[in-house]
């Protein structure tokens, strides 16, 4: 910016020759106005780019747990998927998860037309400075869209060709994320508190998700349920018999480190769904919720290490890992109202659910590569059956209910998509080249091309 | 000339070499195996599937001696990689035919 | 939350249509005496979840620096430490170490109980807006009290048995940190301002330790030496006749990623330690603590990278790295008030202490991994002393006495601990197991099971 | 801080026993003329400290893309630049960068002396508060000068020797720069608006560059290019006849993971370069910086997915790194003014520059190991070309006179020094150490010293 | 005896290993190699410039046999291994001259 | 037929490589090795403690040759690994019994 140099000289001049420093004017603080606006988009700025760096953390988890010759096509998968939706959720889905008055279905279906943001410097706009600015806002949702996708790179790994997972990627964040989203965050059917509405008409309640362990976490889950179901298990990973063969995860300190960025990064998931930072009731409340997150993820990882401990007398990483993940996403869909120790047992549950969850998964031969439907979509669930312990706003009909219209739509829609994509072009690599992996066959290039295998 | 080639623990290794040394080895080849045998591995549980690891991580090791000196190589590594359980390895011996020294064209023993 | 689809959409329309917008309503601003609460809170937050982040860092450093066979190992302890810390100081430590008038015995001993926080949106409480969110707090502080335990386990790394580890880590969490930290943090007898009070009235000062040179650090520094003297040294790092034997770690640019990670973490750790943000004053000041940081931190890697080249002619790499931490350490006790210049200095004086510390505790056959005790304690009791030369409200002798204090009482009760545990049930793996690999032998499970070793 | 105690406890007090609420005083909010310093500064930690995580990035992208063999040196190598440069920019460059009425050659050649930060707590000082601290300032320049440096250490990996690549660093942290980035961002002849001033009488314009495409970017790409070209390529990597072998990067998890964390710290980079966040209107600038940033970068990296598919059959992941970085880099220098399509397409571009002149690059036996100059350099120029398409304050001549002006500056000055150093102490190591690699020649330590290699 | 050396690809080691246990072998030493063949591997861009890759990942076993068992066991090798497809590998017969178990000191087909 | 086995240094692999080809050898193994010998390492400081790096990284070939080639591919890995220096490696030639062809169960000379 071209004010750059003088100011900063300024600033500088001021302090080594304070003499010289201006006098104070008073129009260049905030005009009172301003202040929660400033306070509540810098809020969204620092949280989105903690949800941008969950990008990095579901990247490094899933190249941790995949094996060696299917690296580099999964960190192919993770940068490729995450620019995807960062330019379908601006061309497509923004507007159709938050139509405002523009609905195309009302409730239903929102308005199609690329994102735009404020004019440079709120120029000739009279701005509501309620609550943010849009380019924070949209930073901040853009990035919940991109984890939706995330999720699903995970549990596909070690098998899917490139291109259909891409064009699977493009469809869930323009349209089968946001529609969905629009229900709930848009202002959709599920989210309308008129007592005429259907939810309350019907339970009483609307749907509670503070930041979506549904309306994100579970339908990522969906998605990539589908996809595993259609794709099928790895090779050689269940032999008849019921043997189940394990494909260990190549490089567990990636996994750990995976899951230390995911942790970091929820804290803005789960805090900057409070969506105000103006006042210090908001404040407050964001405080608390930073601190139940982390509690739920200690939570999640100490039931993960007792219980596998337990079961199997030696604890397991990945389980403690994904421990820590599923108390996560339990906490997701109500982070404020639990105490501390609700919210460390709410966690603690997820983490069981985990543990018992991946080797039921196995037995039904549904095979997810790093665990991504028990963490994501039965945790998932869970957190958001957990609502109404701890939220009076909330009921279980409401919650059951809403679990389930959004299951069926995405599970269906997601079926249909990878099914036409099957038929279409195929999804999966040829035996040989699954063999062989990935990374040779699909990329031609190894992630670890000096490091000799054993 | 022989070449001897023995499969260790690998946590010998040091020790062989050391023993081997002190009988007058002066060169050999190390690599870094999976051995299968008796000891057969052990089961593991991994994300709740139980399965068997039926390779034991070893050490081998190729050492080309002049044949006056092989019984001797093999008693020593004998001795120096016993630890009397299961899995401590074994020895093998082969005859060998040619030596060379890549740096000068010497040739069998003067080769070693 | 359940307000945001129509306010988002709101947001969207107001710029879509400016003439929609909403009437600016002075209600929304935050009022006046929120403004200060809010900044100081969020400040917290940030401050806070860049600690959380050096748990990842300590991770990292330390999954680098031990060898391939112990990897899962050391991910495994500091998942779990982590977890465990988070719920013991909720449970135990904050009250302790923070009883406001509810000490149990004055100064010394704190209060008993689990942590709560402020109700939802401080609905129906008067809540004192001059300092921040309890919430914050307890999130930044829980930090401090993890970044404690994740110090110990990079010293007994490679033989100590993962249970009787985290049965120690559960105890200095919940027990030994918060009761010591209380002493000065808490208003108990070593931060105790008034006159007759036994600080000022033996030294004329209290104890100075900004943001934990002594608290965290030599704490971290001091349970792990005793932890080390008691476990006894790895098998085969000291041979007869004075030999060492060094295992080099096995993972260079992990532990490289763990001390940019910790660096990070530090801005917040020490620049959090300002505890108000409310004024131009105190931001300046936070302003201040970054830049110092920063450079201390820059000052260890320096001094560290010109002494092992002169000492040893190459470089070391870890050495490099430890220096750099070494600096962050000593800068940790006093970040404010020295200049750029000095804050360089006592850094790089942090630096030359871990070169010339390091081989003397291997040549006292006193074995630690990662270099932990030059790190904390050795540059923690430099940063501690350090002080008076830049703060006048400091003096030698109170900082003495309070370093001799806390360590006294630090290591001996965790040297009783490792003793009891010792006895009972045993705190290091067998010969075979520490030969094998404490991953497959512990936990059943490789870091990186397709890379051959060599 | 000796204020932590009692004030901390007095917060828990207050929510537990509200009734001992301390009665709310207004003189403890800040002062409304505080309000717009603390936004301005806080924005310049939060976003200096997303700078300094870049050079975390910088490292894991060059150790991934380095051979295994050269690992520790490139992990070395920017450990010390990181330190050599926050050191350096201490003594001499930030004054020689911003002069403010000091400068030795008004426009052309700022002042000498080490930087200072205001007294703490602003004592006794009349502080310009429409700005920001000068210690955050400080704080927030230091990271762009040592970003500058990183970009050198990619390109002359494999083959450099340690310690004149420290001189190197040290000559273009201390001087080159900083001068260079006096001239516009210190208000030097590039950014005179004064009519009479040679930009404004010769282009109509002065140079428009937010936040370094060329200031940074194509900097520190022009000082790598010269050190390239004397520094020659790495033994056997041009045969005869035109061959070209490639070394392919040893750890691509790496890779991607500096990409994630570089794309990360853009948002500092871009977004703190706005220099101010005292307004609604700048805060939502931010907003469209952050927005913008972002999807340059998914443009960026969708670009050379979509071209390496075409060009190569298969897609390439070192391609995609470096195409999300080249629309980091094309979007630097106007990130606020064009729209998210148009923001989108610029960065597209920057990554077709990759994806053609990195083979380029090599046809003209120019050996650069990570893609630094097609990515800096290359880009930068593009992005600098790009301002008057959406900016109206900047023009084609005086982009193309500014680009012609810094380049023709650094690159001559770069080649002078690095023949120095060739002349007077070499440059490069031995061809036996390059050959067996530079880890154990030069500093006799292997980054991965267990994993065997193949 | 002797000592049968085989390269084989890797993914039918375990095919390999469960075949050979099958015929009564208890016991091998299993090495990563790099094969270069006729399946000479192929091209690849890496950053846009073209490379062969002549080497193929192969898995090497070391197995000592008694003689009157070496023709099943290359038998047992040759039709578990095969693909039918170039680069299935080769199997190497050796004159084995004595074998030594570290364990017990057995030697020759005691110590198999 | 013979089996030869080489020890040279990982940086001359291509060259030796390219050599073999040159006069008709079609295949080989080829693995990573720690050699130990001579060329016995050497001393560097870690963390302040001195240490010896007894083992140097070489690179072991495996090549099965008709007998009447043996002389030729011994002479021409000599020339071509040959550096000058202490570490160059060595050459070992033992007697091959049979080989076998996995893809067709060719045998012998037929199978290389
Ligand atoms: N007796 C031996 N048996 C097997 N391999 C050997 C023997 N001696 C040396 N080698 C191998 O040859 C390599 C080079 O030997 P060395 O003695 O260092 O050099 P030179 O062959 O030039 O005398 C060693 O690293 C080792 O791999
Ligand atoms: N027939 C064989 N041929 C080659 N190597 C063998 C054979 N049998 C065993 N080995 C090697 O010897 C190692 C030890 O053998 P094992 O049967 O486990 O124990 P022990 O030698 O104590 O009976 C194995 O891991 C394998 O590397
Ligand atoms: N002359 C040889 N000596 C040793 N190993 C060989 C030889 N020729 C081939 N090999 C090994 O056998 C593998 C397969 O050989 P290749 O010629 O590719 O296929 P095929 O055996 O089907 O003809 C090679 O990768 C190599 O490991």
């Amino acid at each position: 910016m071209t004010l750059r140099p003088w100011i900063a000289a300024a600033a500088l001049a001021a302090t080594v020759l304070p003499g010289m420093a201006l006098a104070q004017d008073a129009d260049v603080t905030p005009p009172m106005q301003d202040i929660g606006y400033i306070f509540t988009t810098f809020m969204f700025l620092v949280t989105g780019f903690l949800v941008f760096w969950m990008a990095a953390g579901f990247t490094m988890l899933e190249a941790g747990l995949v094996r060696q010759k299917n690296t580099t096509m999964q960190l192919m998968k993770n940068m490729g998927l995450f620019s995807f939706a960062a330019i379908m959720y601006y061309l497509v889905g923004y507007n159709l998860m938050y139509p405002g008055d523009g609905w195309t279905i009302s409730g239903v279906l929102g308005a199609f037309g690329a994102a735009s943001l404020e004019p440079v410097g709120l120029a000739d706009t009279e701005t509501d400075l309620t609550y943010a600015s849009v380019g924070s806002d949209f930073f901040f949702q853009l990035m919940f869209c991109a984890t939706t996708a995330s999720i699903v790179s995970g549990a596909l790994a070690e098998r899917i060709r490139l291109w259909p997972f891409f064009i699977f990627v493009i469809l869930l964040t323009a349209l089968i994320y946001p529609i969905q989203a629009s229900w709930k965050w848009g202002g959709g059917f599920l989210a309308n508190e008129d007592a005429a509405g259907f939810m309350m008409s019907t339970f009483g309640t609307i749907f509670q998700d503070f930041a979506g362990s549904t309306v994100v976490h579970s339908v990522g889950g969906w998605a990539a349920l589908a996809g595993a179901l259609i794709l099928g298990p790895r090779l050689g990973k269940y032999a008849r018999g019921g043997k189940i063969t394990p494909f260990p995860g190549a490089n567990l300190p990636l996994a750990t480190l995976g899951t230390f960025i995911l942790w970091l990064g929820w804290f803005g998931f789960n805090g900057g769904s409070q969506l105000y930072m103006d006042t210090a009731g908001n404040v407050a409340d964001i405080s608390r919720i930073f601190a139940n997150t982390n509690t739920a993820a200690a939570g999640g990882a100490v039931a993960a290490l007792i219980l596998t401990q337990f079961l199997y007398k030696k604890p397991d990483l990945t389980m403690v890992l994904n421990g820590a993940l599923a108390g996560l996403v339990s906490i997701t869909a109500e982070p404020l109202t639990p105490s501390l120790g609700a919210a460390t047992l709410i966690g603690a549950v997820g983490g069981v659910i985990v543990v018992l969850t991946v080797p039921m998964l196995d037995r039904m031969r549904i095979d997810d590569v790093v665990g991504a439907i028990p963490v994501h979509l039965f945790a998932g669930i869970w957190g958001t059956l957990a609502v109404p312990l701890t939220n009076d706003a909330a009921s279980f009909p409401a919650q059951i209910f809403s679990i389930l219209v959004v299951g069926i739509f995405v599970f269906a829609i997601s079926a249909v998509i990878w099914t036409i994509l099957k038929a279409m072009m195929g999804i999966r690599v040829g035996e040989e080249a699954e063999m062989n992996g990935l990374d040779m066959t699909e990329l031609g290039m190894e992630a670890y091309p000096e490091f000799s295998q054993s | 000339m022989k070449l001897i080639i023995a499969t260790i623990k690998p946590f010998k290794l040091e020790e062989v070499r050391e023993a081997l040394t002190a009988v007058g080895v002066r060169g050999m080849m190390v690599t870094e195996i999976k051995g299968f045998g008796t000891q057969s591995g052990h089961t593991e549980v991994y994300r709740g599937a139980e399965y068997a690891v039926n390779f034991v991580p070893k050490v081998k090791l190729e050492i080309a001696v002049a044949s006056s000196m092989a019984d001797q190589v093999v008693e020593t590594i004998q001795k120096a990689a016993n630890t009397g359980k299961i899995g401590d390895g074994k020895i093998f011996v082969l005859d060998l035919q040619s030596a060379v020294r890549v740096r000068t064209g010497e040739t069998n023993e003067d080769a070693l």
